[in-house]
């Protein structure tokens, strides 16, 4: 059973990029629809057996760690699978109604959305160092295709310099991955990790894990190496950007993540944890005050979206040689930080497309008068907005508590401005949008009303942040010990 | 905004300083010994991989999932290369060249690169060689006959194109999922078929990875085919 | 010893042209380094006893990757090779 | 120090001026060129330094044939992407033609 479920995750999108790529695109909407549906079975199916049977290593190909590729199914790895489920196949339902039909390119969208999602559940179930290499690059190269798609001068110079940017990060990680295994002969975490608490710190892999941590960085788009994101979320389509924001610059950070909790006791540095720490602080506010400062609606979010991830970077000091439960607060709270911008942004990204449909323009003063004739996608937008402002009891306000409770804990009290000032400076720009949007106009309604079914979806994605607040007992509890060996099989 | 020179020296210390961190690093790993011996490893199990050369077997089966992945990112890299293709036609006349020397030179290279890549392909169970030397070789002889102006019908992005891109990638997707029904886990060849199902994939990938690079090298031209920004001028 | 010079020489050459694929003025001269460079990087995968690399890095390396680059500097760069400056250093 | 070791450093020199190339150099063929100079690097570091002890280890051999597969790839598709972005722009480099569009944006 629990084979035919790894299949289903590891395959099935595969399966459906190919058969995607033989279809035109509305032949393509019909069999996605169908392949996101096994997709949200089997993702379930797979996240009630390790909530019931707790989590194992699946060794690919019959063959063991160091010598084959073995899969790491453990809780939190099912809960990024079954957010990767319901994020993509929101995106992809929205897709299907938003995108043209009719430009012969956009046959290409659904190949590479299959493709972007089965990179994704390679990375979330990924163990393997070289194997995470491959996965990362599937991921970044079928994004880039999907901003380039059909776009002008301006969207492929912002997919080149993603694609830049994200080849540079992956190289810097691969070459992580080459001193790790000169020094270890190992590629497979769990191995590196054991082999590390045996031998005391040796020389020359804190230069291994520096080398990966910041190529992953880069590619989580951490301030100052951020620069690439927001062209890039800005300007490809709406449900492009949403999975952009949402899921993919997750991946590199869930990589960055496991490494840092894998290794990062025994090789990292308190300086280290600190230093990025205090960048991620920064990106909290300067992401939040150009988002600030924008003048497209989209640019806005996109900027957001680099302060939100910048309190995912809190993780490294909040961890870093504290006691086992503050560190296990922290986790909780940096996964559900992941969980709720990950609905959140994405519903944000899908209202304002259905809003800049709408308007038809992109432009934030355009959105005049637009609250009395499209209440429904400002509305996602707004409620969107509540989680990222932190507010009660949304999930994003969970995932605030726990860290402000770790940030207390672990004595480090500085990052308790960072959480508040980031609250504060996001009720900015969101309400900046909300002003625009209430600002009446004489005439009646001149908006272009796109199909309710592009409302709703934005609605349920940002209802789920919303309610995530009222279940994260319930979410974290089936990730039980986050991180951690959940019981080798 | 900081002066040009003043970043150009900034870069160039990062640069020297990490390349000088690499150097010291890999001069520290080289004096100890690594605590597992993967290569040891790898031997006593070759007997058990179907083919004789251990970088195949390695490929093509112990880490299996990371060449299928792979064909992946080749595929992907093809797919958006096409989506910008001319959508009429990947044939450039402008391209074909009347050159004699080519001309002859193709006459004797391409029947002669064909068989190197069937070599190759065939050598890649017992010695080195194998699909991806197999399919870049025939790549390139596909590249020479397009400049030589040999019409290829086929690279139209049409259904035969985008069936030959997917079709690597779909043998070996089937050969995972086979091999689950009748054995333990995916990807886990049954024994004795192994080396037959490593000649089959290593064929169809051969294939499917000279058309990607073909598709690549033969969409660059591009054409005008663009979406009005979201929310611009129409 | 004759071995270690054979090294040497292969390290030298493989720094030299990468440096000259990346500051020389004129950009058709660089690609036509670069897969030179990738020739160099092939001869280097036989000296580390890799053959498999030596083939792939000779094929894939310098053939295709060489007649791609190639292919787009004659359209990038202005048809006629050398007639653009551009693609040196500022 | 043996031949292998001696290539492993050399992959660190190439990758610090990989990197340089492909920080400062503006035209997007050249940062190309520094790109595939830097995974160059990466790969004579993956190989070099395990076989330093051991002599031929297959494993980082197939990992550098997997690498390379996708540099491949990764060239190939920025090749496409550049080549339209100079059919539609006429420009070779990511320098942006109106730097007040983007308010703060420090580049």
């Amino acid at each position: 059973m629990t084979l035919w479920l790894m299949a289903g995750l590891l395959f099935t999108p595969l399966a459906w990029a190919v058969l995607t790529l033989l279809t035109d695109f509305r032949w393509g909407r019909w069999v996605t629809s169908f392949g996101i549906l096994v997709q949200v079975l089997v993702s379930l199916g797979l996240w009630l057996t390790i909530a019931r049977d707790g989590g194992f290593y699946y060794g690919l190909g019959g063959w063991d760690a160091p010598l084959g590729i073995e899969l790491r199914v453990d809780g939190l790895a099912v809960t990024f699978v079954l957010l990767t489920a319901v994020v993509a196949s929101a995106c992809g339902w929205h897709a299907g109604v938003y995108i043209d039909p009719d430009k012969a390119w956009h046959r290409y969208f659904w190949p590479l959305f299959w493709f972007l999602w089965s990179g994704l559940n390679a990375v979330w179930l990924g163990g393997d160092l070289f194997n995470l290499y491959v996965g990362l690059e599937l991921i970044s190269l079928s994004a880039v295709g999907l901003v380039a798609l059909g776009g002008k001068a301006a969207a492929l110079r912002a997919s080149l310099r993603y694609l830049l940017a994200a080849l540079l990060g992956s190289l810097a990680y691969l070459l992580g991955v080459a001193l790790l295994y000169g020094q270890f002969g190992s590629l497979s975490i769990a191995g590196v990790a054991t082999l590390l608490a045996d031998n005391p710190a040796p020389a020359g892999s804190g230069l291994a894990l520096a080398l990966m941590v910041t190529g992953l960085s880069l590619k989580t788009a951490l301030f100052p190496l951020h620069q690439w994101l927001p062209p890039a979320h800005g300007i490809a389509k709406s449900p492009v950007s949403a999975l952009l924001s949402a899921l993919v610059v997750k991946a590199s950070f869930y990589i960055a993540a496991r490494l840092w909790l894998e290794f990062g006791a025994t090789i990292g540095s308190f300086a280290a944890a600190q230093l990025v720490g205090l960048l991620g602080s920064a990106a909290v506010v300067w992401g939040s005050w150009l988002a600030f400062r924008q003048q497209q609606l989209k640019q806005v979010v996109a900027y957001s979206s680099v302060a939100q991830i910048g309190y995912l970077f809190l993780l490294f000091p909040l961890t870093y040689s504290v006691s086992e439960a503050v560190s296990l607060q922290a986790q909780q709270g940096i996964t559900l930080q992941v969980i709720s911008h990950g609905l959140a942004k994405a519903a944000m990204f899908l209202a304002a497309g259905n809003l800049i449909l709408s308007v038809g323009s992109g432009r934030i003063e355009a959105l005049a008068g637009v609250s009395r004739f499209l209440p429904f996608s400002l509305f996602s937008f707004g409620l969107a907005g509540v989680s990222l402002m932190s507010l009660p009891p949304t999930g994003g306000f969970t995932a605030k508590w726990l860290l402000l409770q770790a940030s207390l804990g672990s004595g480090q009290w500085w990052w308790v401005a960072v959480l508040l000032a980031g609250g504060l400076l996001s009720a900015a720009y969101v309400f900046r949008i909300y002003r625009a949007s209430f600002l009446e106009r004489p005439e009646t309604d001149r908006f272009y009303h796109p199909p309710r079914s592009l409302e709703v979806i934005p609605l349920i994605l940002a209802l789920l942040s919303l309610g995530l607040g009222l279940a994260s007992e319930q979410v974290l509890s089936v990730m039980a010990l986050p991180f951690e060996e959940a019981g080798a099989p | 905004m900081m002066a040009g020179w003043v970043r150009t020296l900034i870069t160039t210390l990062l640069c020297l300083t990490l390349s000088g961190a690499l150097a010291a690093s890999i001069w520290a790993i080289a004096g100890n010994p690594t605590p597992v011996d993967l290569p040891r490893l790898l031997s006593e199990n070759m007997d058990r991989s179907g083919v004789a050369h251990p970088v195949t077997a390695v490929l093509l089966n112990f880490r299996s999932y990371d060449t299928l992945l792979e064909i992946g990112v080749l595929v992907i890299a093809g797919i958006a290369g096409i989506s910008m293709a001319k959508t009429a036609s990947l044939e450039d006349p402008e391209l074909r060249t009347s050159d004699t020397l080519l001309y002859a030179l193709q006459r004797w290279f391409v029947p002669l690169m064909l068989v190197l890549a069937g070599y190759l392909l065939w050598a890649g169970a017992e010695r080195p060689g194998g699909a991806f030397q197999a399919g870049a070789v025939v790549a390139a002889t596909g590249v020479l006959m397009r400049l030589g102006g040999i019409p290829m019908d086929f690279l139209r992005p049409g259904l035969l194109l985008r069936l030959g891109l997917g079709l690597g990638f779909s043998v070996f997707l089937v050969v995972a999922v086979a091999s689950a029904i009748g054995g333990e886990a995916f990807l886990a060849y049954p024994p004795g078929l192994t080396k037959a199902l490593i000649v089959v994939i290593e064929s169809v990938l051969t294939l499917s990875i000279a058309m990607v690079l073909l598709a690549l090298f033969v969409s660059a031209p591009v054409n005008d085919a663009e979406d009005p920004e979201e929310g611009g001028p129409a | 010893m004759t071995e270690w010079l054979l090294d040497g020489l292969l390290v030298f050459a493989l720094l030299v042209t990468a440096g000259a694929a990346l500051f020389s003025h004129n950009l058709f001269r660089a690609v036509v380094v670069f897969i030179a460079f990738g020739l160099l990087m092939a001869v280097a995968w036989v000296r580390l006893q890799a053959p498999d690399i030596a083939l792939a890095e000779a094929a894939i390396g310098a053939g295709l990757t060489g007649v791609l680059l190639l292919d787009a500097v004659s359209h990038l760069g202005g048809i006629r090779p050398g007639d653009r400056n551009r693609g040196g250093r500022e | 120090m043996t031949a292998s070791l001696l290539y492993a450093l050399a992959g660190a020199v190439l990758f610090g001026m990989g990197l340089y190339g492909l920080l400062r150099l503006p035209h997007l063929l050249r940062k190309l060129l520094a790109f595939n100079i830097m995974g160059s690097g990466v790969f004579l570091v993956m190989v070099g330094l395990p076989q330093h002890r051991g002599g031929a280890d297959p494993i980082p051999q197939a990992l550098v044939l997997t690498g390379i597969v996708v540099a491949i790839a990764a060239t190939a598709l920025a090749v496409v992407l550049m080549r339209r972005y100079y059919h539609l722009s006429g420009m070779t480099t990511l320098e942006e033609p109106s730097p007040e569009q983007r308010p703060g944006g420090r580049r």
